[in-house]
């Protein structure tokens, strides 16, 4: 009884000396709180955001495509209305896609990788076939030709084939891990003692991958947010009246951002956040190692 | 040979690594002489310090790690602790050679083994060249191994056992006449690395070296050595003539190492693991003796006071425990 | 050797730089072939055509000479007799002549004409094409289904040269083209085989570019078009830029920096925010004249959805839309916000209706009398909201092709004015243009934009109200009327509307009677048509375009005036007439 | 030598059936796009002014040929075609084969990529070389996160920048296709000077869309190799610096080679939007543009041969790999 | 009860596109191992100890031959099925490090399989705890103080001792211990082997040791059997404590005189062979495998394949024509 007890306790106290490492990772740079102070903004903002302004946004019509002023901090857009409600409340389609582009990134990349790694044989040969036809075949242009097909009428949608398309890479990675991880000898060990396949994916594998899976996840987000607000900007999608990419496009062909400045602030704006959401996530990521190391947790 | 088989002296070398707790010492205040001629074998535990005693030799302890005190004479070179830039990048490889641990890994993987060769002649500024790989053909025919053949091949063309011995070639080939060997046979196999030994017994004989051995496999050192030192927790316990020490131990440590070998003949039951485990960078005492936690002699001196290594005939120790004996 | 002369600075014989706005993208390997439609002919300087229409004001058939000198109309416009240029030459020296003429017409018929059409009934179309003399072409209309335009298709045609091109047709063509006149199998296949013949004239690539225009194309890379200038041009005495340079554009933003940066000469219409259009103004030498442009936009319904099959709706829709505040938002510089929905553009409105312009209902912004038609309509508004009378949701749907921007921006506009007035909207948009004028036909949408009073022909007008769209189909003259959805007609509005003070009409016909009426017959046509749109509002009118145009005096002098009607044709014609001067 | 024919014929057989897949996909998307290109070309036409009939016509010229036969028919003659390198026929270049306005777009995208490719790939390498050996002071650091963001950053965020600051801010480069029109085309001082003018923004936007991919993979190498026991072996044996610098380089930059065909593709993809920001008449802005027009030849055929280039990319990536790398050369196995 | 009979064992390097290159691991190897016995493999690096263990594991396949596991042959089962009779077989792994997942602490490692057992054979869940604390004082390691640990907190001799207990969870019947103590510490080495030897006693688990140090070998067991491999092939079979006093195949004869003499110590034995090393790469499947390298080779070596066989006055199973009994070891000082 008193080992059960002790057994319990001791994975309360791993819960918690897991944040406490967590804390100690983040400390030993101060970069990376920022990073982590940027990413949850980001989080709020597309979370929370949009609670805080009335839809449809106020206009101005006597303040079209206005500069940056103390009224408006970066500006007017061409409809008269503050470029930072745009960019808070654009934030939630961005954010949204990009992050439903990430889940499918990493779950689909993760499961193929680990099915295929796993597996070995000639459902490894076929997946990894695809995933190189996938890898070569440039996302960008695809997206394009897709968008005359595909009516990307929601975030979801968007994330959703985004992707479809972006697996790839993870994929790859994921069955190069899994395979470097299967010589290890604790998964050939979990074999012989007869553990369910399950277990070993679960228990054995994915932890030890985690922090490329996250890394991954993360970098899924910026490739979600820029490859949608590229579309936007290139103008192939539908119209969306708040959206960072939508605001770009409006800026550079409809405002003339490239021409005159009283455009510019509508053009920062979301070049700013894109800028942010980049930096948070670059500096997050070079925690990730070690936060979900424990070795590296606790020196 | 030609030259004279130069001396090293060793002396109160203590190096130490950067750690997030702040620098440690791998190597304290560390002693050794190679007599001219002769092979010196070191031994101990992983962790214990022994290739970074080495590369002290060369004054090439790479960060975060640092010689923080001592000094390295060598004759006709100085100390090479002092030495820096140029004329300790000349030392290297012309006065003492270095051979890698047997790791696969000490040749380019992109080049043949004639154009390191080559570059190498090309960095000590060897005018003839044609001479050198002559010279290195010699060698390798020497040490059992079609010369020709071998300068044309890449690492991953040879077996481990080639490599070492292209390893040691490479030490030599300039000349050098003192030669620090690193693990030279861990990973290879028993009848390979017998050769290696031999060839190492007989190359050094032949050409005149001073060498130092580095090991933790005592039968390697028995083999090969001289003399024979004993490293525990960056320390030099002991040392002294290899049969001396082998015969009779007498820092406990030592005694518990030779009990702990697997032995092929003989009663089995005689062989004793050491208690406890040993010590890391960061598990060494800070002070007093580093062997007191798994050691039978322990007395309270040894927590306080680290045991000076006291010359007993030809023998040093570093042990209160038997320096007591010696006086009583 | 060069001719780098790239400041193109000086006085005449400078180089003349400008942009097609007509065409993104230059295509380098296109041939200098004006029936293609990446072809590097460019209208008016390269490319000829018979005269240059005017789109005047109100009369259809205006033009400025081109290759045709002088030419007369038959007073029952049944035929038209060309007069060429006598000194015309092409820039090989070889002159122009009837046959240059006839061959480029049976060229028109292979491509799609609205003169040289092979549709059977196709109104306005030519009967006989005759060469009377060297420098003599008759063209005699087929008065089946006349048409009052039959002057403006003839003459609005390309001209090229029969040395060249004639190879392109075949020997029998004209034989071919009799046969296609008559009825029957053998007429079919007559005009399957010529109009297989287009395809072979669109892509045919002469070796030379040999142009009777005042300019010949010297290259083209995908950046720019470099012409030069034709010394055997009749009119070349007066031509005073020796090259002209043509520079790409992929986007309109580009085109302002070209502008601000003082880059072209003359640029044509290009839709330009107030404050990129300031600046364009502050580069030196600038200068922007404004003129008529013959299109409006509106808003249209298709009236088989509900709720916009009530006239109500629509009419509180139009209450409830500043169109003032629309304009600004979308289309400052390039549209005046419409006085109200006549169908016709307002400048030439004036012309055409007079004083009964000022009767139709104007549809200012009254919020009051907007929830007054909807509540007349049967909407009900809950909490602040409208809905359909039975209480369901009322969401308007607007539909734009991606990439026109001031439409987005209007609409995105409007959206806003209804959702601040208890009408929930949003705006949707479509692929491209195309796509967007297919579904639309296809009834897809409730609400969309659509182009309107396409002038200056009174039945060009209304046909975009009273037309195919709407139900109405013209077949050799005879009027008929399609149900909603059936034919094209994705408006759905009733067959006839009773107009107040004036009675039941059927709008339809009444359009298609303006195809040949003469403009006094057309005007009381046009006020019928006119108060039936006010009253009826199957668009809302929203802005008419203004024709803004740039050009920079640094270099070159001689410009048209404000709302001249040159302003409608490219600057090519321009110099060619002689007007534009190199500044000394 | 064998073993590099073997591993060609390997890639040619792969590269054949990816570009057979690839063709099929843009078949199929191609015909699965909705919206009849030619009812509402007729309707733009009556807008401009051009009565019903004619405008029908025209649009019957125009679109010339109709798509014959079953799905299927259609499928096997496309693929037929694409072995004699017939795509079909360009819609909005009337007459040209999609083939030829392809080629011609072709080398206004493939040099300016590759010109960046190569510097971005000279300049990342060696600051990469630093960003590793000073990883642990304040230079490592500025090139590591200034590396990662420009990694970061898409290139079209890139693009704007260079094209406000040096196109419209500070007006000094053009940003206004490949090449001045008053130069005569050919080898002379003034046509030259202006193509690379001209070129200046879009490869300098491809070098540093690309630059910090190099110098994050080549100090991540550097580091690997500056831990493997032969440079250490090397510099006790008293090797010249310089020529321990060469044995870090060389192995450092030999996996880098699996990285360049991905990072060509990516700059490939990116060829939409900086053709789009510098009007660069190469692939990606034919590639919109095709898409704007509704042209779906040369749509399908921008998109295959844009993912042809990367698999001919990679096969010589990869070749030059096996070629340089004597592990591959005798035929063992090597992860990279 | 343990059998293997001519068991073979190739492996196809696949990869390429073309061709595969064989490796032949295991040429025919019979093997019995009874219930709580003992029995070595030695032999050098790539002669197939780890494969065969592997395959005796359950971990790898068989091309050839024959497993009986307690009477029931291997390769008429289906994966599924011969999962329970494997799972009695535990192989322990060289790397203590690897062997152990880093990211799980002991206590989960642990968790793992004994809740498998608990739910396969209906024990409550406290006797999860208490077998967990049981299996880690088998090994001798405190379970209060090792428990919450993640491996990197242990030594290495404290690893494989938590590896040992792990395996301990399924109550083998067997260990395979591939290599398990060459990476640990000299100074632990033996008490990892002291353990595996009181398992054997205490627990009746047979011990297979696979090694290539031939001194390890005896400390599981004065009566265990020792394997000579050459080659993927046996070449000498007997009693450990027999094979090192009278090896009498060459093959076993150098590979016990390369064991280096403790001089001091002990005493050089009388004969010596000289340790062989095959120069020759280019190895010949003809005959006798050991024939290039052997001193002592004679004509019929080159054409014909000697077999595993007793022979009068030699006390051991050998595969060599012309036996000799050597001594060829050293001898303790205090014996001489
Ligand atoms: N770069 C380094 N940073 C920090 N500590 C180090 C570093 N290199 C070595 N050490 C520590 O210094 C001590 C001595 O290391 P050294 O490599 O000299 O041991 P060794 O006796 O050669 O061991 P082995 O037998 O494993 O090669 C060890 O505790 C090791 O952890
Ligand atoms: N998965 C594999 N694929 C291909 N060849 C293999 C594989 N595993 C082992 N081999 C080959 O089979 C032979 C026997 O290998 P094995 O690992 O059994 O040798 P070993 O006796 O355990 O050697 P060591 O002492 O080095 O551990 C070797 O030549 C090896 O290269
Ligand atoms: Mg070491
Ligand atoms: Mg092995």
């Amino acid at each position: 009884m008193t080992v059960l007890l002790e057994g319990s306790s001791t994975s309360a106290a791993m819960r918690r000396n897991f944040w406490a490492g967590v804390w100690r990772v983040m400390r030993r740079k101060p970069s990376r709180l920022v990073g982590a102070v940027l990413m949850a903004g980001f989080v709020f903002m597309g979370a929370f955001g949009p609670l805080f302004y009335p839809d449809p946004l106020p206009r101005d019509v006597n303040q079209l495509t206005r500069p940056p002023s103390w009224q408006h901090w970066l500006g007017t857009d061409d409809q008269g209305r503050d470029v930072v409600a745009l960019v808070v409340t654009g934030s939630r389609y961005v954010l949204l896609a990009a992050l439903v582009t990430a889940v499918i990134t990493v779950v689909l990349g993760t499961g193929i990788g680990l099915f295929s790694g796993f597996k070995r044989g000639r459902w490894d040969t076929v997946l990894m076939r695809i995933t190189d036809m996938k890898l070569t075949i440039p996302g960008l242009p695809l997206l394009l030709v897709l968008s005359t097909v595909w009516k990307f009428s929601s975030a979801v949608q968007m994330g959703l084939v985004l992707g479809l398309l972006s697996w790839g890479g993870v994929a790859r990675a994921v069955r190069a891990q899994t395979l470097s991880l299967r010589e290890r000898g604790f998964i050939e060990a979990a074999r012989g003692l007869g553990l369910s396949t399950s277990h070993i994916v679960g228990k054995e594998l994915l932890p030890s991958m985690a922090p490329y899976i996250a890394m991954n996840m993360l970098i899924a987000i910026t490739g979600g947010v820029y490859s949608q607000v590229g579309l936007f900007f290139l103008g192939v999608l539908p119209y969306e009246s708040n959206n960072w990419g939508q605001m770009l496009n409006t800026a550079v062909f409809r405002s003339g951002a490239l021409t005159v400045p009283s455009a510019l602030g509508f053009l920062i704006g979301p070049l700013l956040a894109i800028l942010l959401l980049t930096l948070a996530i670059v500096l997050v990521v070079d925690a990730m190692d070690e936060i979900f190391n424990p070795r590296l947790r606790e020196e | 040979m030609s030259k004279q088989a130069p001396g090293v002296r060793i002396d109160g070398l203590t190096v130490v690594y950067k750690t997030p707790a702040g620098e440690l010492p791998a190597v304290r205040d560390v002693s050794l002489t190679l007599e001219p001629g002769s092979i010196t074998g070191i031994v101990g535990e992983s962790g214990s310090g022994k290739s970074t005693l080495a590369l002290s030799l060369l004054n090439a302890v790479q960060p975060p790690g640092r010689i923080s005190a001592g000094s390295v004479e060598i004759d006709g070179l100085g100390d090479v602790v002092g030495l820096g830039g140029e004329q300790l990048r000349k030392a290297r490889g012309r006065h003492i050679g270095y051979v890698f641990q047997a790791a696969q890994n000490s040749l380019n993987p992109l080049k043949t083994v004639g154009k390191q060769l080559l570059d190498l002649g090309r960095s000590h500024g060897v005018d003839d060249l044609r001479g050198l790989v002559r010279e290195a053909k010699e060698l390798l025919g020497r040490m059992g191994l079609d010369g020709a053949r071998v300068l044309d091949s890449h690492q991953h063309e040879l077996s481990g056992g080639m490599r070492q011995r292209v390893g040691i070639m490479l030490a030599l080939v300039l000349n050098a006449h003192v030669v620090v060997l690193d693990e030279p046979t861990t990973a290879l196999d028993m009848i390979t690395q017998a050769n290696i030994l031999k060839i190492v017994r007989e190359v050094h004989a032949e050409r005149g070296l001073t060498t130092l051995v580095i090991t933790h496999d005592i039968g390697v050192v028995a083999e090969v050595a001289d003399r024979l030192a004993v490293m525990y927790g960056g320390r030099l316990v002991e040392q002294g003539p290899t049969r001396e020490v082998l015969g009779s131990p007498r820092h406990p440590y030592t005694r518990g190492l030779i009990k702990a070998i697997p032995r092929l003949v003989g009663d089995i039951d005689e062989a004793r693991a050491l208690p406890g485990r040993p010590p890391t960078l960061a598990t060494v005492p800070k002070q007093g003796c580093v062997f007191r936690e798994r050691c039978a002699l322990r007395m309270d001196v040894c927590d306080d006071v680290d045991p000076e290594a006291v010359l007993q005939g030809t023998r040093t120790v570093a042990c209160h425990a038997v320096t007591v004996k010696e006086h009583a | 050797g060069t001719t780098n002369n790239s400041g193109g600075s000086g006085g005449g014989g400078g180089l003349f730089t400008t942009i097609d706005v007509a065409r993104p993208g230059l295509d380098a390997s296109a041939p200098a072939n004006p029936w293609n439609p990446k072809g590097n002919a460019f209208l008016g300087y390269n490319g000829m055509k018979l005269a240059w229409v005017k789109n005047h004001l109100t009369d259809p058939n205006q033009f400025y000479p081109g290759i045709a000198a002088s030419w007369d109309v038959a007073a029952d416009n049944s035929s038209i007799t060309l007069h060429i240029q006598p000194n015309a030459k092409w820039s090989d020296g070889k002159p122009v002549t009837a046959e240059d003429v006839r061959l480029s017409i049976g060229l028109a018929y292979t491509t799609g004409s609205t003169a040289f059409a092979l549709t059977p009934g196709a109104a306005g179309a030519a009967a006989e094409v005759e060469v009377v003399d060297d420098k003599t072409v008759k063209v005699t209309q087929d008065m089946t289904n006349p048409s009052a335009k039959f002057a403006r298709g003839v003459l609005d045609n390309w001209v090229v040269p029969a040395h060249v091109w004639g190879s392109v047709l075949p020997a029998d063509f004209w034989d071919k083209l009799k046969t296609s006149r008559g009825e029957g199998e053998a007429a079919d296949k007559a005009r399957e085989e010529i109009l297989a013949l287009g395809q072979k004239v669109l892509a045919f690539a002469p070796p030379k570019d040999v142009s009777a225009g005042p300019f010949t194309l010297e290259r083209v890379n995908p950046g720019e078009a470099l012409l030069l200038k034709n010394p055997n041009f009749y009119n070349a005495a007066n031509v005073a830029p020796a090259q002209v340079k043509f520079l790409n554009y992929s986007g309109n933003e580009q085109i302002w920096n070209y502008l601000s940066a003082g880059k072209l000469d003359h640029s044509g219409f290009v839709a330009a925010p107030p404050d990129v259009m300031n600046r364009i103004k502050q580069a030196p030498g600038s200068h922007i004249i404004t003129g008529f442009s013959p299109v409006a936009v509106g808003m249209a319904f298709n009236q088989s959805k509900k709720p916009y099959d009530n006239v109500h709706v629509r009419r509180g829709l139009a209450y409830l839309i500043d169109r003032a505040q629309v304009t600004k938002v979308a289309s400052p510089d390039g549209g005046t916000p419409a006085l109200t929905t006549s169908g016709i553009h307002q400048k030439p409105a004036q012309e055409w209706i007079g004083s009964e312009l000022s009767s139709l209902e104007p549809y200012n912004h009254d919020v009051a009398k907007a929830e007054a038609e909807f509540t007349e309509a049967g909407l009900k508004k809950q909490n602040g909201k409208w809905t359909l009378a039975d209480g369901t949701p009322w969401k308007v749907t607007m539909h734009a092709p991606s990439g026109f921007s001031d439409w987005i921006s209007a609409q995105e506009n409007i959206k806003s004015q209804l959702v601040d007035n208890g009408v929930d909207a949003e705006v949707v948009t479509v692929a491209d243009y195309p796509v967007y004028l297919e579904e639309l036909a296809a009834g897809k949408y409730d609400v969309g934009f659509w182009l309107m009073a396409l002038g200056p022909a009174p039945y060009d007008i209304f046909q975009r109200l009273y037309g195919t769209s709407n139900g109405w189909t013209n077949v050799a003259g005879k009027v008929s009327h399609n149900a909603p959805g059936k034919g094209g007609n994705w408006m759905g509005g009733p067959e006839e509307i009773d107009v107040e003070g004036v009675g039941k009409v059927n709008p339809g016909e009444l359009t298609a009677e303006l195809n040949a009426a003469t403009a006094e017959e057309a005007k009381p046509i046009m006020a019928k048509l006119a108060k039936a749109a006010n009253q009826d509002l199957p668009v809302i009118q929203l802005w008419d375009y203004v024709n803004t145009q740039f050009t920079n005096t640094s270099r070159f002098t001689g410009w048209p005036q404000n709302d001249s009607d040159l302003l409608r044709l490219p600057a090519g014609v321009w110099i060619q007439l002689g007007m534009i001067k190199g500044k000394q | 030598m064998t073993v590099i024919a073997r591993r060609l014929a390997g890639h040619l057989a792969r590269g054949l059936v990816m570009i057979l897949v690839v063709a099929t996909i843009s078949f199929f998307i191609v015909r699965s796009i909705p919206g009849d290109p030619v009812a509402a070309n007729v309707q733009k036409l009556i807008e401009q002014g051009m009565a019903p009939q004619a405008a029908e016509q025209a649009t019957r010229v125009l679109y010339g040929f109709q798509p014959k036969g079953t799905l299927w028919e259609q499928y096997v003659d496309y693929m037929g075609g694409l072995f004699t390198f017939d795509l079909g026929q360009s819609v909005t270049h009337a007459g040209a084969p999609v083939t030829d306005v392809l080629a011609d777009a072709a080398k206004w995208t493939v040099l300016p990529v590759l010109a960046g490719t190569l510097l971005s790939f000279l300049v990342g390498i060696v600051m990469g070389v630093y960003a590793a050996i000073r990883r642990s002071g304040k230079l490592g650091d500025v090139l590591a996160i200034s590396g990662s963001l420009l990694h970061g950053v898409p290139q079209y965020v890139l693009g704007l920048l260079l094209s406000a600051i040096f196109a419209t801010l500070i007006p000094i480069l053009p940003a206004d296709g490949p090449v001045d029109i008053l130069f005569e085309p050919g080898f002379n001082a003034g046509y030259i000077g202006s193509l690379v003018e001209h070129a200046v923004l879009p490869v300098a936007t491809y070098a540093l869309a690309a630059y910090g991919g190099w110098i994050l993979a080549m100090k991540s190498s550097v580091v690997t190799v500056l831990g493997d026991d032969f440079i250490l072996a090397a510099e006790l044996r008293g090797m010249k610096r310089s020529i321990i610098f060469r044995y870090i380089a060389r192995n450092a930059i030999l996996p880098l080679f699996t990285i360049l065909a991905l990072s060509l593709g990516l700059l490939l993809g990116g060829a939409v939007f900086i053709e789009r920001i510098f009007n660069y008449p190469g692939l990606g802005l034919l590639l919109i543009e095709s898409i704007t027009m509704r042209d779906y030849a040369l749509m399908g055929g921008a998109f295959l041969i844009i993912t042809v280039s990367i698999i001919v990319a990679n096969i010589i990536a990869d070749l030059f790999y096996s070629v340089i790398d004597p592990r591959v050369r005798s035929g063992e196995e090597v992860s990279a | 009860m343990i059998t293997g009979t001519g068991v073979v064992k190739t492996y196809k390097q696949r990869g390429k596109m073309l061709g595969a290159r064989e490796v032949r691991a295991l040429r025919g190897v019979d093997f019995a191992i009874p219930k709580g016995g003992a029995a070595s493999f030695i032999g050098e690096s790539g002669c197939g100890k780890t494969t065969l263990g592997r395959i005796i594991a359950g971990l790898e396949t068989y091309d050839e031959g024959e497993v009986v596991i307690d009477g029931v042959a291997m390769s008429g089962l289906k994966p599924k099925e011969r999962q329970p009779h494997f799972r009695k077989i535990q192989m322990i792994h060289q790397d203590p490090y690897s062997a152990l997942n880093p990211t799980r602490t002991i206590h989960q490692t642990l968790h793992a399989p004994l809740s498998l057992r608990a739910r396969q054979t209906g024990r409550p869940r406290s006797w999860i705890e208490e077998r967990a604390a049981e299996v880690l004082s088998l090994v001798g390691l405190d379970p209060g103080s090792v428990l919450a640990r993640y491996p990197h907190q242990l030594s290495g001799g404290m690893r494989q001792r938590v590896v040992i207990a792990r395996a301990l969870t399924v109550d083998p019947e067997m260990l395979v211990a591939d290599e398990a103590v060459s990476m640990i510490d000299v100074s632990l080495r033996l008490g990892i082997l002291a353990l595996l030897k009181d398992l054997r006693e205490r627990l009746g688990v047979s011990v297979l040791f696979i090694t290539h140090d031939v001194a390890t070998a005896r400390y599981i067991g004065d009566d265990g059997e020792l394997y000579v491999i050459y080659r993927g092939q046996v070449v000498e079979r007997g009693a450990v404590d027999t094979v090192i006093a009278d090896p009498v195949h060459p093959y076993t004869q150098s590979l016990l005189s390369a064991i280096p003499v403790l001089h001091g110590l002990e005493q050089p034995g009388e004969q010596p062979v000289v340790p062989l090393e095959s120069l020759d790469e280019s190895r010949s499947d003809e005959g006798c495998l050991f024939a290039r390298r052997c001193p002592f080779r004679a004509d019929r070596c080159e054409g014909e394949r000697p077999l595993l066989q007793i022979t009068d006055g030699v006390p051991q199973e050998h595969a060599c024509f012309y036996p000799e009994r050597r001594n060829v070891i050293a001898r303790p000082l205090s014996e001489v």
